[in-house]
């Protein structure tokens, strides 16, 4: 196995909030199946507030088990809340990841983001576009 | 729970009689071989016993093996070796694009030293053209290194069809036969090549011992130097223990090696046939008949190799990937990108490696657990939605 | 017959508890470090329990540890990857005079690379002059190689006072350790060194495995190239069985340090104060106190080596010499001839490495069968016989 | 132990003919201990035929080895038979020596042939001087 803590394995093996979102409020798509691996986050908003987050995520154990408690740790958080949720914040809740796995956590935490930008969107406010990461295999 | 161990292509177990063999020389005859009393002479005669016994493996004269500490060790010895005794000769040298890194990293560093590479492409299965390391060979090309059989995806190359080839051409042909050698037949002979590596934890063997068989009258250049064992070829104490259990690998390879293809064919086919039929959008890669008896691998579309590792394991099954999660370098698998498989597919490979100790029973266990690990990452997995609302849709 | 084994200095005997520590890689536990799975999780902690034992007998920080296959391995690795990563800053290396070949050729290799070579001399204890390794080191001097101690004559090098000389250069400091380390108490912050070379044959560990140890922060060429292993800086299946045994040995090793030497210098001090005493025109060689627990060195005047080897062998010891007809390449030792022993006595140079594994008896027995050997020889010799004949002309 | 045949282990366990012949007629030396190996051989010669020959070594197994079989060989023999003991008659008779100890047998026969050359030149024929081995040492 990879040396992952306890709680990624927790994580991985009973992931939390998986699934869609059919009427989402806001959806968001990280990463890229050809660099392998890809998230995509559902929110429903409910008062300023992540009332339900949905995931789906193809990719290795820690990218799975980020989704996973991303997910969990948005859930019920108002969005400025919710907005706190970095990729560092996301390791270390999972007490800690290899470091040729950092990556997963940022994944996470920008997929959420970017569900909470479509959401601000969709509400009618401005948000910057985010650069999406590049595809370094092609 | 059951425990079945399929990744015999990353090291196979050591066998109880080649435990047994190495054990006195763990033991009293610790002795090594350069010294001049009993105890060197007990370890002195056991590696050339042992020497024998790998020459005779390969059809080979004893004094045309030199025992290495790893197939790393026989590649970059060969490759830097041979390169560097022929550089007068010219400076380019001709490898397929699905070497091991070991043959393509001593590459790369050579061509700091002004060599260059031509590689050859491979098909869809893994497999080379003669006609293209033909078209590869400039007048300068020195060195030809294309492997004997590939451990990822188990094709075996035509390694007696490229050596006509290069014989035409006056280059030494070197052949990395570290997946090869004791599991199927391999004569140094019929091959044609001028040198060839193997390494023993890769039938049976113990680690930490390889070895390069070079024809006779071959120059190459010594790698590791310094004192004057192996012919003054390769420097440092003979690793006696593990010399001894590599000859007693090659002994049993040599004897068993009829009925282990038999076995292992049998049960792989068994897999090779169960395995796409059972889990849909999966196929398997390599050669579909010029493949390594114990090698079934193939890609799971829309999910990703570590965690069917991950789910496997959970569940007792040892297996590997070629997925970029699974490497260090964050990398797909340089052999499956080459034979054209799109980067999203290679993160879906998985490995079963059999070997000796595995039976029917494992692969029907494989067989059985499998699907569901498959279905669970699938229902979790992006891609998987996208193609199914697509199909649908298409409906 | 008794028998006894004193060449230590060519290997020593692996220790019971070493075995036992090893043989659970020999067979259930048999997986690679780099594969996912449960077979390969164990292989990984073993591989890292066994860095951390290691790094603790050398006062070191476990991901400075690099395993190798051999000390020859590390001798080479360290001196052409320390100075290959260096070359943009200057192509000169000072080593002594009495290194092993594994760093003596290796430069020499460097040297046909634009590489330039210093060699220090030694006195005639086989003591190097932290001045004279001033005097060598050049605006240019990228990598100064000395060794710890010698093994052939047992003299330890002041490699802190070197270190002190070679840090004003900022020259980067390697010693080869592989007759020091587990022997006697090495400390690479004491030292003051870039990088250190060990071998675990030197100390009850197993054959075929060594270390590298280079300093967090010194840059290094790798040597094997392939996969990622050793964090990408020694590529090749981890010979796990190995480096488990290394580990054990370096943690018996520091526990059992001072009551080895003691037990080692006592019965050395008997050898080198009764072997003199009982044989006319003998001499130790190395320094008389700066030594080696372990061993003791002697020329033994109008005989050679080889002869006295082989009658000492016939009545049940194991010894070495440094003598040319001892030599694969029929040379004397390089170590003797630059301590400025001439050629002619060098021949009949003896070396007795003693081991945790002797007793006081077999010293004893040692000085017993010795000197009738002696007188046998010089008995057949011309030398000796012109010697006695001027002597009693003289008279 | 070196790559020693029967023979050899037994003729330098039981060298012949060790010794010195105070009223040699020919005294031959090859060899020089600087390279690690020298030999003087005496011989007594009678009536054209070697009656005694005894033989001095500093060396390596072979070399003793060597001596004591030439030795053994040449006594009784003519001259003109002492001649024919070539190294590679020799190293036949041992039943072989290690290729890197070749050069032992050489200086076997070459010391019985300079002690015979010796003789000779005492008798008063002329023998043409032989190239001595060079030590390459120095
Ligand atoms: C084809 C091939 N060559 C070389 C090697 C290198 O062997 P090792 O890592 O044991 O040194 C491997 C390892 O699996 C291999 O499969
Ligand atoms: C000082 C020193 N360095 C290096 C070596 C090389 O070790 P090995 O032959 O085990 O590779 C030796 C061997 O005795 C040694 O004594």
């Amino acid at each position: 196995m990879p040396a992952y803590s306890e709680k990624v394995m927790d994580h991985f093996m009973n992931p939390r909030n998986v699934g869609e979102i059919e009427d989402a409020d806001g959806i968001g798509e990280e990463g890229n199946p050809v660099c392998g691996d890809m998230m995509t986050f559902y929110i429903k908003v409910n008062d300023n507030r992540l009332s339900d987050v949905k995931f789906k995520t193809f990719g290795c154990g820690a990218a799975i088990a980020v989704s996973s408690i991303v997910s969990e740790m948005a859930i019920g958080k108002t969005i400025e809340e919710a907005r706190k949720i970095t990729p560092s914040v996301v390791a270390k809740e999972l007490g800690g990841l290899p470091k040729n796995k950092y990556h997963c956590s940022n994944l996470g935490a920008q997929a959420l983001n970017l569900a909470i930008d479509d959401y601000q969107r969709k509400q009618g406010m401005k948000v910057k576009p985010r650069k999406r990461r590049k595809n370094d295999h092609e | 729970m059951r425990k079945v161990y399929l990744d015999n292509a990353a090291t196979t177990p050591l066998l109880p009689e080649v435990f047994e063999a190495m054990v006195p020389y763990l033991k009293d005859m610790y002795g090594n071989p350069q010294s001049l009393h009993s105890w060197g002479d007990d370890a002195r005669e056991a590696v050339e016993e042992a020497r024998g016994k790998v020459a005779a493996l390969l059809g080979a004269d004893s004094d045309e093996i030199i025992f290495t500490g790893s197939g790393t060790e026989s590649n970059n010895f060969a490759v830097k070796g041979l390169a560097m005794a022929q550089q007068s000769k010219g400076k380019h040298i001709v490898a397929s694009a699905i070497e091991h890194f070991s043959v393509l990293h001593s590459i790369r560093s050579l061509e700091k030293q002004g060599f260059e590479l031509t590689e050859v492409p491979v098909d869809k299965h893994g497999l080379v053209d003669p006609e293209e390391v033909a078209r590869s060979i400039r007048d300068d090309t020195v060195l030809v290194s294309i492997m004997t059989a590939n451990t990822e995806v188990g094709t075996i190359q035509p390694i007696g069809d490229i050596s006509r080839v290069v014989k035409k051409s006056g280059a030494i042909f070197h052949t990395d036969a570290v997946a090869a050698v004791g599991t199927i037949p391999v004569d140094v002979g019929e091959l044609g090549v001028d040198a060839l590596s193997l390494a023993g934890n890769q039938f049976y063997g113990p680690k930490g011992v390889g070895a390069l068989w070079i024809k006779k009258g071959v120059r190459i250049i010594p790698f590791l130097e310094g004192g004057v064992q192996e012919g003054g070829r390769r420097a440092g104490t003979e690793n006696v223990p593990a010399i001894v259990g590599l000859g007693r690998a090659a002994e049993l390879a040599g004897a068993e090696m009829k009925s282990r293809i038999e076995h292992l064919s049998s049960i792989r086919d068994k897999l090779i046939e169960g395995l796409p039929s059972r889990i849909e959008h999966s196929f398997l890669t390599g050669h579909p008949t010029q493949r390594l008896p114990g090698n079934a691998s193939f890609c799971i579309e829309f999910i990703e190799g570590e965690s069917m590792l991950m789910l496997l394991g959970h569940q007792g099954i040892a297996a590997a990937s070629g997925s970029a999660c699974t490497s260090r370098a964050l990398k797909a698998s340089h052999v499956l990108l080459a034979m054209g498989i799109p980067h999203e597919v290679a993160h879906g490979s998985l490995l079963f490696s059999l070997g000796v100790t595995n039976s029917m029973e494992d692969i029907e266990y494989v067989l059985e657990i499998l699907p569901p690990i498959v279905d669970r990452l699938r229902s979790m997995s992006p891609l998987y939605a996208k193609y199914s609302k697509e199909r649908n849709r298409g409906n």
